[in-house]
């Protein structure tokens, strides 16, 4: 079943800090997401990715852009598996490769307006680049 | 984990209360739950059976560390045994911390029929310690080497 | 000793696949004292046994080492075939090198070292075995049952059928627990109280059962075949004996706020009420929470309006004390509390209903007779959302890590019920797992999607949310179609977990009764020995020792009470011969050790000793062997080193400490 | 009493209503602020993966300058409330964690989470009392009807920010109480309002917002109050209702009598 690479799934292991067999597919992560219907790969999913040692898909997948990282899932998850914290495990792996950005500096103007909060940017820099 | 050579394996002493945490070890074993073979197990009635004299006497025949796991605080079978041995090893712990045997060496944990996890744990647990803090020198009797 | 003969058992390859057990026997052989050593496959089995028997007798042993499973097994056993073969039991001793051995590790090499270390720890111990016998202790022939539901009925129906005088202590004012609250049953939908009422009565009028309703336990002392317990009588303010159960006092109390626990707080009662109608006894209480009476010394109406003159407001708290030869803890279940899990809006909305609240909308007797009504604005619901696993299977901090067992079952049950009455509404199931082993289960469940049209599916619900109009959104995901669903609903049941009753800890403690994580009470042996704790004496029924539905909880009544019957049928108990014994010639009399007795078991005589040569009278401790348990505390406490513990003696103890790290 | 104080970057800027409403409120109520020196940008999210400590020291810096100073670290907005209070949480009980930041920041004695983090929120509560503040109201905001934004940052994940119970929250709903007005309860008010998504997913944001402002409104309430400058923004822009969404230090401010002298600065 697994033909992926296991050290990239021990990576989103260990920069989540989480134990993805503890889920017991229950969905409620699922049911809290609010970025639900924007996800390819559902908040439910993750987990078998990282089971499955296919980190590829994860780290290829829209979800890594859409998590709002609004912890309804970890703060509902039943088993403690806490499936935002292993979709910005994914991300952290994306970004820190070359050229793994989301945001580049050039499209900010155009994406801004003048009641913007610098939160904003701030946070959606650290969100979507290195 | 295997035997090899060189490597250091220390030598554990259990003692454990009949009623609740011998049955939690047992209920590790069934579950097959492992933990360091260097663990020896004790069966004594209760945690409060258990001697100052009997871990001295460890120490002195080489043990580099000692365990005294009883019932939850509340559980004992006997109803106030594992508190006294709490008080008593309270004492004994500081004495022989003087005397230089590590704190680490020595451990009161409370595990009940049912915690056969925590019993495998916590083994694990104070063996790592054990092999953190190395063979045990103090108060070793050399006459009980021959 | 010179004597000693070591059997090392194989369990099959349970020891054998991870310790060289041939190993094992050579080795002991090399131990100072030991004439025989072999190996068997089965120890345990007639055969092995009658190898033992055949090397005593042959080789005239004296005391043996038994390498097996854990004493806590086959102790018993093995000292019993020492017995038949001439040697005293107690010149017995286990190495236990599969529990904590053979089981945990998996290299070879490694299990042997560790189980001829064991084997060698156990040799020298049995090496300073005494022959030791058991006293013998009288039965009291009679047994209590903790709770009054249906697993503490059945029991005590039980052992009062055969013949033993059973008392029944119910905390609150009516036996039935909480099956008297339960509309229907599955997976036959028959109805509770009908089935449960004729049980009540039977118990009551049952000329061996005592009932003491509004009672608690409040000490217990003594050991297996002879427990002294107290029982707290709470005041009723009600004269049993005088009341005929007529409830006037009832419908003229003026109080009437506080919230019906039977009808799990949908309602008010009275401050004087019977819990229900059929209560038994059905003698009323006042409860002195509520009662103007009481409280500020006015009202009384009560009083003046009950003709047989049975209302007692002086009436105080009563303590009966009685002996009993085993107990029965039959506490059961509550639902748990549901602060916890504020997204299904329990506390925020009327609407959102626990199983319980919803079982007793549906009951006649209920708050709402029967008929199907929100409880916020009393109409009838359209749409009826069910949440399954609410503090089940949980394990973070917030629910247990345990299946309820039965929520499953009970939702079906209710799905039905309702799809049933009332054809209009439209009933939905979040489920994340349907569980329906039982006979008859699964094809209730399967009734309930099939015949009745229930609409289940799989996943766990996110959130509900009030809307303004007054229904309810409950925020849901369907996994099998992988999308989000809003439900729109007027009425939210939640399948909410349940825990052992909060007062099981208490009474645990008071009977050194084991509980686990869960406050469920643990049981000797998790396969054969179900029904008893490890506590000698003391069994267990009901959910008070797992979750169980009403037919397994009735079996494990029964199976408790064939327990209790086999025990108090015996006349005499052997008792524990491992008890403290002091050295009169060194002992000086101080006093400590009769402190730290937890039963009293020390008391200090004059005696006339004869220390090398010098007779004097001295003050010295003395032990009774039919009140001390064994413990060893006072072996520790005595300053001289003088009490010591048979069968666990300190140069027993020394001597394992010593093959241990020698 | 006296604090320190981390007002962070939006607060400076685009949000500094927030800030100024505030002070001038801290001073009626005799709460002493003292601002960190050189704070530096919190980061507005929390970085979630354990194996890195850059993205955390200024929160650390910040931290340690009110340990020093021997007080606790009060913060305003949502977000640096929310990364300081959970860096703070890592530093006590993430060994990994607090060996390396300490390592490279060598602080005089290493920071090990001794910091007591409070949102000013927290203060009103627990230090002032909302029964203390009730009586410090001169201008009782009356008859108003105000809804209680939560958001997601102040609430989430409750095991560290114990702010309040994180499904059905009372601490601002206490607070509007105290002023005098009337607290709509409506089921939307710990929800997301988008945060940072709202740059590349307006749509997203879009919908979540229509959805708190929706059913606030449907309960009644004619203004929503927030601590965080994102959901001010996002709940604002995003939604088509024309609710205000405005800070909850404006309505104190007014309530304390102070302001129209912060609005005339």
């Amino acid at each position: 079943m697994s033909h992926g690479n296991k050290n990239q799934a021990a990576m989103v292991k260990e920069i989540s800090g989480t134990n993805p067999l503890k889920c017991m597919k229950c969905g409620k992560c699922s049911a809290s997401c609010p970025a639900f219907d924007k996800m390819d790969i559902k908040p439910h999913q993750f987990v078998s990715y990282v089971v499955n040692e296919d980190v590829e898909s994860l780290a290829k997948c829209e979800s890594l852009w859409v998590c709002l990282s609004c912890f309804a899932c970890v703060e509902r998850c039943p088993r403690d598996v806490k499936p935002g914290k292993i979709v910005d495990a994914a991300r952290q792996i994306v970004v820190r490769q070359k050229g793994g950005n989301y945001l580049s500096a050039n499209e900010i103007p155009e994406l801004i307006d003048e009641d913007l909060p610098q939160q904003l940017l701030v946070s959606a820099f650290r969100k979507f680049r290195r | 984990m295997s035997i090899k050579g060189e490597e250091f394996r220390p030598q554990i002493v259990a003692f454990c209360c009949n009623w609740c945490s011998y049955a939690g070890a047992d209920l590790a074993g069934s579950s097959r739950l492992a933990y360091p073979a260097d663990v020896k197990i004790i069966r004594v009635p209760c945690s409060c059976r258990v001697n100052p004299m009997f871990i001295l006497r460890a120490f002195e025949k080489g043990a580099d560390g000692v365990i005294i796991c009883g019932c939850h605080p509340g559980d004992c079978h006997y109803s106030t045994g594992n508190y006294y041995a709490r008080r008593r090893m309270t004492l004994l712990f500081s004495m022989l911390d003087y005397v230089g045997i590590e704190r680490g060496r020595t451990r009161v944990e409370w595990v009940s029929a049912a915690e056969g996890v925590k019993f495998s744990q916590t083994m694990n647990e104070f063996v790592e310690t054990i092999r953190g803090l190395g063979k045990n020198v103090r108060l070793g009797d050399l006459r009980c080497k021959k | 000793m010179h004597g000693i003969g070591v059997f090392v058992c194989h369990c099959g390859s349970n020891i054998a696949a991870t310790v060289d057990v041939k190993k094992v026997v050579e080795m002991a052989r090399l131990e100072p004292g030991v004439v025989h050593a072999e190996d068997y496959q089965y120890m345990c089995s007639e055969a092995g046994q009658e190898k033992i028997a055949a090397a005593i007798r042959e080789k005239n042993l004296k005391g043996i080492v038994v390498c097996s499973c854990s004493p806590r097994m086959h102790e018993a056993t093995f000292r019993k075939c020492a017995e038949k073969a001439g040697i005293n039991p107690y010149m017995v001793e286990i190495a236990n090198i599969r529990e904590q051995c053979s089981w945990i590790h998996k290299d070879i090499a490694e299990g042997t070292e560790k189980a001829v270390i064991l084997t060698r720890a156990a040799i020298a111990k049995v090496n300073l075995n005494t022959s030791l016998v058991p006293g013998e202790s009288l039965v009291t022939k009679r047994a209590l049952v903790i709770g009054g539901g249906i697993a503490g009925i059945q029991t005590a129906l039980d052992i009062a059928d055969a013949g033993y005088e059973v008392d029944i202590v119910e905390k609150t004012p009516s036996i039935g627990g909480k099956m008297a609250q339960l509309d229907k049953t599955f997976p036959t939908l028959d109805c509770s109280a009908c089935i449960l009422t004729p049980k009540m009565v039977d118990a009551a009028a049952h000329e061996k059962i005592t009932l003491y309703t509004y009672s608690e336990i409040e000490k217990v002392s003594g050991f297996v075949g002879d427990f002294t317990v107290e029982i707290r009588k709470k005041a009723r303010y009600v004269n049993m004996d005088k009341c005929t159960g007529c409830g006037v006092c009832m419908e003229k109390c003026p109080s009437k706020k506080a919230l019906s626990e039977f009808n799990a707080g949908l309602n008010t009662r009275p401050a004087i009420y019977t819990p229900f109608a059929q209560a038994i006894p059905n003698v009323p209480v006042i409860d002195p929470t509520q009662c103007t009476k009481l409280k500020t010394g006015k009202c009384g109406l009560c009083e003046r309006f009950c003709q047989a003159g049975a209302i007692d407001y002086t009436q105080q708290d009563e303590i009966v004390t009685q002996k009993y030869g085993a107990i029965v803890v039959a506490t059961g279940f509550d639902v748990i509390k549901l602060d916890n899990y504020d997204e299904y809006a329990y506390s925020q909305s009327k609407d959102v209903i626990t199983s319980l609240e919803l079982e007793r909308i549906m009951n006649a007797a209920g708050p709402t007779k029967g008929h199907l009504e929100r409880m916020s604005d009393g109409k009838h619901p359209k749409n009826i959302v069910f949440i399954q696993c609410v503090g089940s299977r949980c394990n973070d901090s917030k629910g247990k890590p345990y299946c309820s067992k039965i929520c499953c079952m009970y939702t079906a049950k209710h799905a039905m019920l309702i799809r049933d009455k009332y054809p209009d509404v439209n009933v939905t199931v979040f489920y994340i797992d349907v569980r329906t082993p039982g006979k008859n289960f699964d094809e209730f469940y399967r009734r309930a999607v099939e015949e009745y049209g229930v609409n289940y599916v799989k996943g766990q619900v996110g959130k509900v949310t009030p809307e303004p109009d007054g229904s309810l959104t409950v925020h849901g995901v369907d996994l099998l179609e992988n999308k989000q669903l809003k439900v729109s609903a007027d009425m939210v049941v939640l399948a909410a977990a349940i825990e052992p009753n909060p007062a099981v800890r208490k009474i645990a403690t008071m009977l050194t009764a084991s509980i686990d994580t869960n406050n469920f009470l643990t049981e000797a042996h998790p396969k054969l020995r179900p029904v008893e704790s490890p506590t000698a004496g003391v069994f267990l029924s009901g959910v008070c020792q797992g979750p169980k539905d009403i037919p397994e909880t009735v079996s494990q009544a029964g199976a408790a009470a064939i327990k209790v019957v086999g025990l108090l049928a015996k006349d005499k108990l052997l008792t524990n011969p491992c008890t403290a014994k002091p050295d009169e010639l060194r002992c000086n009399g101080c006093s400590v050790c009769a402190n730290v007795c937890p039963y009293g078991a020390i008391s200090y005589e004059d005696k006339l000793v004869n220390d090398h040569g010098v007779r004097e009278t001295r003050r010295v401790a003395v032990v009774n062997s039919a009140l001390c348990q064994g413990c060893g505390a006072c072996t520790v406490a005595c300053p001289s080193g003088v009490m010591d513990l048979q069968g666990f003696s300190n140069r027993q103890i020394i001597a394992e400490v010593d093959a241990i790290c020698r | 009493m006296k604090y320190s104080y981390y007002p962070g970057c939006t607060l400076r800027t685009k949000a500094k209503k927030l800030d100024d409403y505030m002070r001038a409120s801290a001073r009626v109520l005799g709460i002493e602020l003292e601002e960190i020196e050189n704070w530096q940008c919190c980061g507005g999210v929390y970085p979630l993966s354990s194996d890195e400590i850059a993205t955390k020291l200024s929160s650390v810096r910040a931290l340690n300058e009110a340990k020093e100073k021997g007080q606790d670290l009060v913060t305003l907005c949502s977000a640096c409330h929310h990364v300081i209070k959970r860096v703070n949480d890592d530093m006590q009980n993430v060994e990994d964690i607090r060996t390396r930041a300490n390592n490279y920041l060598k602080f005089d004695e290493p920071y090990k989470g001794e910091t007591k983090v409070l949102h000013f929120l927290e203060i009103l509560r627990d230090e002032i009392g909302f029964d203390k503040l009730k009586e410090k109201v001169v201008n009782p905001l009356t008859g108003k009807k105000i809804g209680a934004y939560y958001g997601c940052l102040l609430l989430r994940p409750s095991e560290i920010l114990a702010f309040d119970n994180p499904e059905n929250p009372t601490i601002i709903e206490e607070f509007i109480r105290a002023l005098g007005a009337e607290a709509v309860i409506y089921p939307y008010r710990n929800e997301c309002c988008g945060g940072y998504i709202s740059l590349k997913a307006k749509d997203l944001s879009e919908n979540m917002c229509n959805n708190i402002v929706n059913s606030a409104d449907g309960f009644g309430a004619e203004m929503l109050i927030t601590a965080c400058p994102l959901c001010q923004y996002n709940v604002t822009k995003n939604s088509e209702k024309e609710l205000p969404v405005i800070y909850f230090t404006e309505i104190l401010a007014e309530a304390l009598g102070v302001k129209e002298e912060v609005d005339a600065q």
